[in-house]
């Protein structure tokens, strides 16, 4: 059975139609790239998922049962987490107590102290263990991005939303980080990869689906998306085809 | 008949209260600060318009932009000297700053003009109109007109200078405007300096027609509430349609449940509209 | 318990222990105050400084739990119980208000809480019948001596501070507490991380709501005559603001010592100046408000022996 | 020099502040004329006179709070009331829980009195005794009038003295067209004004303070609402009221329990109400109003029960202002069993070319009453 | 160290900016220690270090946003240190800060006005807007747009097209590719090169070191709030060092 089934989304603002008749499909344990030009739609497909917007038309269904309708907190409780993209960190708390609230609420901690634990072991997975006890405010931006990672990390999701949350990273960060995204599969979560990084895409990703004026225009192995003209026209542009070549799938 | 004057003496408000309730939209809209000395301000503008008149006879239509220039130095003494320094600041700390600076400057003018009612007398009177079914006072009539004309004057300040561009710009962003170039300090205290410029000018009019004392300040802000609420906040459109609202709905609200009910009725509206429509009956994007 | 916390109020039981003891009634009045302003100062922390909305429905709850307090008390309810029933009204109506217009945030929140007062001073002074309007309601004497009733309500005021400081205490330590501070902070990145929001915020406000009630009907029963607009009086909701400020919002004794320090200086202006006192206070509220932005606890008592070097950031 | 020490609760900031600072000057001019005077006789004590101040914000539960002050840290002797018939009724509980005479200056509802407390006495008479003779007047002088419009204020005194002018109508079998009531702070009067201009009255009442007077008659002037008699209580008695609405003041009625315009010979420090006015003037600058003179009264009674008593025993002074008979320059002043005046009749006053005239009673009457007010 | 004791000299070529021996902190926390910078009239210069190296904070301290405690500032030979930002903008210095910082609320087009601010020539600000919409279709279409409603990629644009509205002689970017597609990536890099050669300088930090070196005609690398190694592009690029910590090579 699917973990996610979306099914012809429909999302537009005052007249723009962010997302056209979407349907998507993710099976347990896989880790999908999401790719697409700027304004594509895919952060507000993420949105729709996760409750922050209400979609206009469609369905969507976590783990056989519907969440369409439900609020933030319950789809979060129900095990689906995601990142921001303009991150939203708690800015007066520390590091170790943003992730500890993950832990608490949409974790399931049965106590602050468990949530604590839970929230060092996030942080030491993703690298944060020196930073546990600055302001969030304090942290730079790909700081941040990573907090992001461990809050939603904290909240043992089954299926995790990653919006971005690799930009900003150096070509050898971004090595780093895709051995944190294989980690997490290799827990047995679903993951959703949104990035403009293909090395991320290319690397990490079983599957990639592709976002166009809010309609999917394409789903399939990586390689073979990679390689259809119309995706390399409307996003990746000629230089990056040089690239590719350059770094290797 | 009887609806007919209602709706004149409704409308006939409007001006006025859109006049009052201009300058406090501004400064929320622009400054992101809820000035409770506005009402202040507006008493002090019919303070000043009082003694040109009992002084030197000067009609205080004819002298309201003179309150509103005096008033604007005072805002924009007041924002550089002490609000600048809260700027940015959670909401509380300005509202509780500019509570502060309303308790003191109610009591100032208590102790300097006695907290008595004075009253302007135009001699000779301004008159009524007479329509037939509907009679207007002619002293309102200028008040709401002079009042409609100095906020559409608002208005096109904002809309179409780089000023008015600015203003919005620090509200939003106060560091990147910095890296626009833009004087922020200052654009703060030009914008409270207007937002005080409307007062003086609401007060000098409202001085002609009601009578003035310290202790009345707090019903202005309480009107300037209610306005801007209704027609949506640090919107000039807003302002006007909030003015007029109020008016007509303390008119009819009177009329038809009674005087003692027409307050409640306003608040309940108030209460209502923010339940379902925050940003007001026209407000939408926060400045304008 | 922190123990640091606990000498506090231990040390401050005994003082007012001391005052209940040994004042006279004018002194008690004034100490019996300073505990209904901790009650009120600790109800506006709830809402205010833990969850971050600056509500100025104080004096709203004030009221209702005041009118409630004496409609239930001139009925023939017994004091205990008419306390209770000035609590739990309020209680419930902050609930409902909480569920309407708790989705309205900053400024408009603030707006919203304020002119719930003035809505509910004018339902008291239309309902004629039921709440005497304009002309007040007067509230049946507790029998004993002068020195006797003003020991009373004392110590009834001082038990309700208390389990105002419980309350805040529960909270505090409580998953509530870590909601409503997270929702104070970013209050999306709240929903995300799966505390429901509106849960937490209602209950945060409907408690709230409990402590200014009771305070509220005790306060009734002891100045045995209330009126419209004495208890939907809007001073009722900025004073719980400046001691929770003064002394700290959020945290669980700021208001405390907020409401001593705001209240020693409110006497000492007062008593000392005829006619401009309240100026005066006003230029305090500007002076703490440019000063001392967090409250007594940002004085650097060392700092101001020996400051220290100028921070390199500009802004 | 032993001194005689009195609490008076002031409003001397808040929505009151204008009459607190009017109560202080009567205050104060009693006491300096006293002290001047030696001060105030008891037995064979000389006893000057000291006044314990404190603001109590206009807010009655600070009032009470400050009555608890003044006799607990103060010590005082006796007790002048606050503002108004609110705070009285309030602050009455703690003089009486205490046993000290509270002499109110200016409570005039009989529902301050109703509570059977014998430690107030009040130097104003009943409400009634406002609409009972300007009722009758009416009656007499026009007897055309058949409909009567009430706009109150909807806040204790006026209200409650609205009340009265319903019953004092009724009874005289005026039909009451019209009984609206405005909340406190209102700016706008003219939708109320246009309902009952459309009621058709030939007699107007409207209640309030200065600062609603002046609105209600400017606005009723502007909507031309015409009248047989239009009667404003209280405001029109004041200067201030008459400058402000200029040619509109012509013909309005009103009372006041005193008036510069009464004469009364008194045994008391001024001698007559021409004396107090004169000394008033001296002072101040101008003439006293019932407010002003009211802060006097309560000095001047106080200190004839003392003088009589020969003591400042409670008790003692307390059975004298209950016998009363006290001629004094505001009216000559006894109490009922509860503590009202009730030994005089307030003037029916009437504004004519810009000056106020006695009417009513006929005994100090210093003009004829007009009918009909211009639209 | 003596201040511009090691400064590396790149060209004789006039420098526009020279930074030197810069010291930042915030609070009590030092972020830069000794940083020198240079920006030769007329070339591109890019900005590369490690995640949390000051990057950011460097340039905010250019551009008058953070007070160094230690060091000169020159642009044009002009000592700026003590001028606040506005100072340096009317020197031409213009900085498109970390995190976009659009004004919400305003229209696309407002945001490209206000980038022109201090400017007077009203008719070229008109031409500027129009040869901006050129430069990035999307904001074309998004003209009308609440600007805190654009999907991440197309803030980024705008907050480019605003610092390009200023006219500046030198312009900071800071991140320049986050959250861009790679087709935008190539165009904005074709469009940089063109503003370039009209005459306009500038300091770009970008975490693909890739793009950034096939952009930057010099690199300075940053470590850990220390000056590293500096010269020409292709200088840098050969560093195995450099290929090392942020190739990932
Ligand atoms: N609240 C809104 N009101 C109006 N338009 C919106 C709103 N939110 C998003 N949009 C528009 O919807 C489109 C899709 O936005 P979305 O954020 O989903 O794009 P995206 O695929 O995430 O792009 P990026 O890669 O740049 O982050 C954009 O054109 C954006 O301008
Ligand atoms: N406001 C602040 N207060 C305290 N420390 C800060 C603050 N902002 C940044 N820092 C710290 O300064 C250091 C440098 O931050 P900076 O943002 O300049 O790095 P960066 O090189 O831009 O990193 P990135 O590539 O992640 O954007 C970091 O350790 C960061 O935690
Ligand atoms: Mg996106
Ligand atoms: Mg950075």
């Amino acid at each position: 059975m699917a973990l996610l089934e979306i099914t012809n989304i429909r999302k537009s603002f005052r007249g723009l139609v962010a997302l056209d008749d979407v349907s998507l499909r993710l099976d347990p344990g896989e880790v999908v790239g999401l790719i697409g030009p700027n304004g594509a739609g895919k952060t507000t497909l993420v949105n729709v998922v996760s409750g922050v917007l209400k979609p206009d038309a469609g369905s969507i269904a976590f783990d056989g049962r519907r969440i369409d309708g439900l609020t933030p907190d319950r789809i979060a409780r129900r095990g689906l987490a995601r990142t921001f993209q303009i991150v939203q960190p708690f800015p007066q708390m520390t590091v170790l107590e943003n992730v500890a609230a993950a832990a608490l609420f949409a974790g399931g901690a049965p106590s602050l102290r468990a949530a604590r634990d839970g929230a060092r072991e996030a942080l030491a997975f993703c690298g944060l263990t020196a930073e546990a006890d600055k302001k969030a405010s304090t942290l730079t931006l790909a700081g941040r991005k990573r907090l992001e990672l461990a809050k939603s990390l904290a909240q043992r999701p089954r299926l995790l939303l990653l919006d971005e949350v690799n930009a900003g990273l150096n070509p050898a960060e971004i090595d780093h980080a895709l051995e944190l995204i294989r980690a997490i599969a290799a827990r047995g979560i679903t993951v959703l990869v949104i990035e403009h990084l293909m090395k991320v895409v290319t690397q990490a990703c079983h599957r990639v689906v592709v976002l166009h004026q809010g309609r999917l225009i394409a789903d399939g192995p990586v390689d073979h998306v990679l390689a259809d003209r119309t995706v390399v026209e409307a996003y990746l542009g000629r230089g990056y085809a040089d690239r590719l070549r350059e770094v290797g799938p | 008949m009887l609806w007919l004057q209602v709706l004149a003496n409704g409308l006939a408000l409007g001006g006025l209260y859109a006049c009052i309730a201009a300058g406090f939209s501004l400064v929320w809209g622009v400054l992101n600060v809820i000035n409770i000395l506005h009402g202040s301000l507006v008493v002090l503008g019919a303070y000043l318009a009082f003694f040109a008149h009992s002084a030197f006879g000067i009609s205080p239509f004819l002298f309201a932009p003179v309150a509103g220039l005096l008033l604007f130095g005072l805002g924009f003494l007041v924002q550089t000297a002490v609000v600048n320094r809260v700027m940015g600041r959670p909401v509380l700390m300005s509202l509780l700053l500019t509570f502060g600076l309303n308790l003191f400057l109610d009591n100032l003018m208590i102790e300097l003009f006695s907290a008595d009612y004075k009253k302007v007398i135009l001699t000779p009177p301004a008159g009524l109109l007479d329509l037939g079914p509907v009679i207007v006072p002619k002293d309102r009539l200028y008040a709401t007109g002079l009042g409609l004309l100095v906020v559409a004057g608002l208005w096109v300040l904002l809309r179409t200078t780089q000023l008015g561009r600015a203003i919005v710009a620090v509200r939003m962003d106060r560091g990147a405007a910095e890296l626009m170039g833009i004087d922020v300090r200052t654009t703060y205290a030009v914008a409270f300096g207007l937002g005080a410029f409307m007062a003086g000018v609401a007060g000098a009019l409202l001085s002609a027609i009601f009578p003035i004392s310290p202790l009345a300040s707090g019903v202005y802000l309480g009107k300037a509430f209610v306005i801007c609420v209704l027609g949506g906040l640090g919107s000039v459109p807003g302002v006007i349609v909030g003015g007029f609202s109020l008016g007509l709905l303390e008119s009819f609200g009177a009329l038809t449940l009674g005087p003692e009910h027409a307050g409640t009725l306003s608040f309940l509206a108030l209460i209502l509209l923010l339940m379902v429509r925050p940003q007001g009956l026209i407000g939408r994007r926060g400045f304008e | 318990m922190n123990p640091r916390l606990l000498g506090g109020i231990a040390a401050g039981v005994t003082a007012l222990a001391a005052v209940g003891l040994l004042a006279d009634t004018y002194l008690l009045r004034l100490a019996t105050t300073f505990a209904m302003y901790c009650a009120l100062g600790l109800s506006w922390n709830l809402v205010g400084g833990y969850t971050g909305y600056p509500s100025f429905a104080t004096a709203a709850f004030f009221g209702l739990g005041a009118y409630a307090t004496a409609i239930a008390q001139t009925s023939g309810l017994p004091l205990p119980l008419a306390w209770a029933t000035g609590g739990l009204v309020p209680f419930l109506f902050a609930g409902l208000l909480g569920l309407a217009i708790l989705h309205l945030r900053g400024h408009y929140f603030a707006i919203a809480s304020l002119v719930v007062a003035d809505v509910l001073r004018e339902v008291t002074n239309s309902w004629t019948s039921l709440t005497g309007g304009g002309m007040g309601l007067n509230l049946p004497l507790v029998g004993g001596s002068v020195a006797a009733q003003a020991q009373f309500y004392f110590w009834v005021m001082v038990g309700l501070a208390l389990i105002a400081l419980g309350i805040t205490v529960a909270m505090d330590r409580s998953r509530l507490g870590v909601a409503v501070r997270c929702i104070a902070q970013n209050e999306d990145a709240a929903q995300i991380i799966g505390i429901d929001t509106r849960r937490a915020k209602v209950a945060a406000f409907a408690l709230s709501g409990l402590l200014a009630g009771a305070a509220g009907g005790v306060y009734a029963s002891w100045v045995t005559y209330i009126d419209p607009s004495d208890v939907y009086d809007v001073s009722l909701s900025v004073k719980p603001i400046l001691m929770a400020l003064l002394g700290g919002a959020g945290t669980v004794m700021g208001p405390v010592v907020g409401a001593f320090v705001f209240l020693a200086s409110e006497e000492l202006l007062w008593r000392n100046l005829l006619s401009f006192h309240a100026g005066l206070l006003g230029l305090l509220v500007v002076a703490l408000v440019l000063f001392l932005p967090d409250g007594l606890k940002s004085i650097r008592w060392r700092g101001i022996i020996a400051p220290r070097a100028a921070p390199g950031a500009r802004s | 020099q032993e001194v005689l020490r009195i609490g008076a609760p002031l409003p001397v900031t808040g929505a009151l502040a204008p009459e607190g600072a009017k109560l202080r000057q009567g205050y104060e001019l009693w006491q300096e004329k006293v002290n001047a005077a030696g001060g105030v006789k008891a037995g064979d004590k000389r006893l000057k006179v000291e006044l314990v101040y404190y603001d109590y914000q206009s807010a009655t539960p600070k009032a009470v709070q400050l009555a608890e002050k003044l006799i607990a840290d103060d010590k005082v002797d006796f007790l002048f009331s606050p503002f108004g018939s609110g705070a009285t009724k309030a602050v009455s509980a703690v003089a009486e829980k205490n046993q000290i005479p509270l002499i109110a200056s200016s409570a005039s509802s009989a529902e301050v009195f109703d509570q059977g407390y014998k430690n107030l006495f009040g130097v104003y008479t009943d409400n009634s005794t406002f609409s009972e003779p300007l009722a009758e007047l009416v009656k007499t002088k026009v007897p055309e009038v058949k409909r009567v419009a009430i706009l109150a204020r909807n806040d204790l005194y006026p209200l409650s003295l609205a009340n009265e002018f319903d019953k004092s109508a009724k009874k005289r079998g005026f039909e009451v067209v019209f009984f609206e009531k405005y909340p406190i702070g209102t700016l706008d009067h003219s939708a109320a004004l246009a309902q009952l201009r459309a009621a058709k009255p030939d007699w107007i009442i409207a209640t309030g303070y200065i600062n609603d007077l002046i609105l209600v008659r400017k606005q009723a002037g502007d909507l031309r609402i015409g009248a047989k008699v239009l009667t404003l209580i209280n405001g029109p008695a004041y200067k201030e009221w008459i400058e402000a609405v200029g040619p509109l003041a012509e013909n309005v009625t009103t009372a006041s329990w005193f008036h510069p315009a009464v004469n009364y010979q008194s045994e008391d420090v001024f001698g007559s109400s021409k004396a107090f006015v004169d000394a008033f003037k001296a002072k101040y600058g101008s003439e006293p109003d019932f407010t002003q003179a009211s802060g006097a009264a309560v000095g001047v009674v106080l200190q004839s029960a003392i003088e009589r008593a020969g003591s400042t025993d409670r008790a003692k002074v307390r059975a004298e202002l209950q016998k009363g008979g006290f001629k004094t320059f505001f009216a000559p002043i006894s109490f009922s069993p509860t503590g009202i005046a009730d030994s005089y009749v307030p003037p029916v006053l009437q504004i004519q070319n810009g000056k106020v005239e006695v009417v009513l009673p006929e005994s100090l009457a210093s003009a004829h009453f007009n009918t009909g007010i211009r639209d | 160290m003596i201040a511009g004791q090691d400064a590396p000299l790149l060209l004789a070529a006039p420098l526009l900016l020279d930074a030197r021996d810069l010291a930042v902190s915030y609070g009590d926390v030092a972020v830069i220690w000794q940083a020198h910078i240079t920006v030769p009239a007329g070339s591109i210069v890019t900005l590369v270090g490690s995640n949390g190296a000051g990057k950011t904070t460097l340039l905010k301290t250019l551009a008058g946003t953070l007070r160094p405690h230690r060091g000169t500032i020159l642009l044009d030979g002009l000592d700026v240190t003590a001028d606040d930002a506005r100072g340096r903008v009317a020197r031409g210095l213009v900085l498109v800060p970390e995190g976009r910082r659009l004004f919400a609320g305003l229209s696309v087009y407002d945001n490209l006005l206000l980038g022109a601010y201090a400017r007077t020539d009203r008719r070229q600000v008109r031409a500027d807007v129009e040869r901006m919409y050129a430069l990035f279709p999307r904001l074309a279409e998004r003209r009308r747009q609440d600007a805190a409603t654009l999907s991440g990629g197309e803030q980024q644009m705008c907050a480019i097209a605003r610092g390009l509205m200023a006219d500046p002689r030198l312009l900071l970017i800071d991140e320049l590719s986050l959250g861009l597609a790679p087709a935008v990536v190539e165009e904005l890099i074709a469009a940089l090169k063109t503003i370039n050669a009209a005459g306009t300088s500038l300091l770009v930090v970008e975490q693909d070191v890739a793009i950034a070196f096939g952009l930057a005609d010099y690199a300075h690398v940053l470590d850990q709030g220390r000056s590293g190694v500096s010269g020409p592009v292709a200088q840098i690029a050969a560093d195995p060092a450099v290929r090392r910590a942020y190739l990932g090579i």
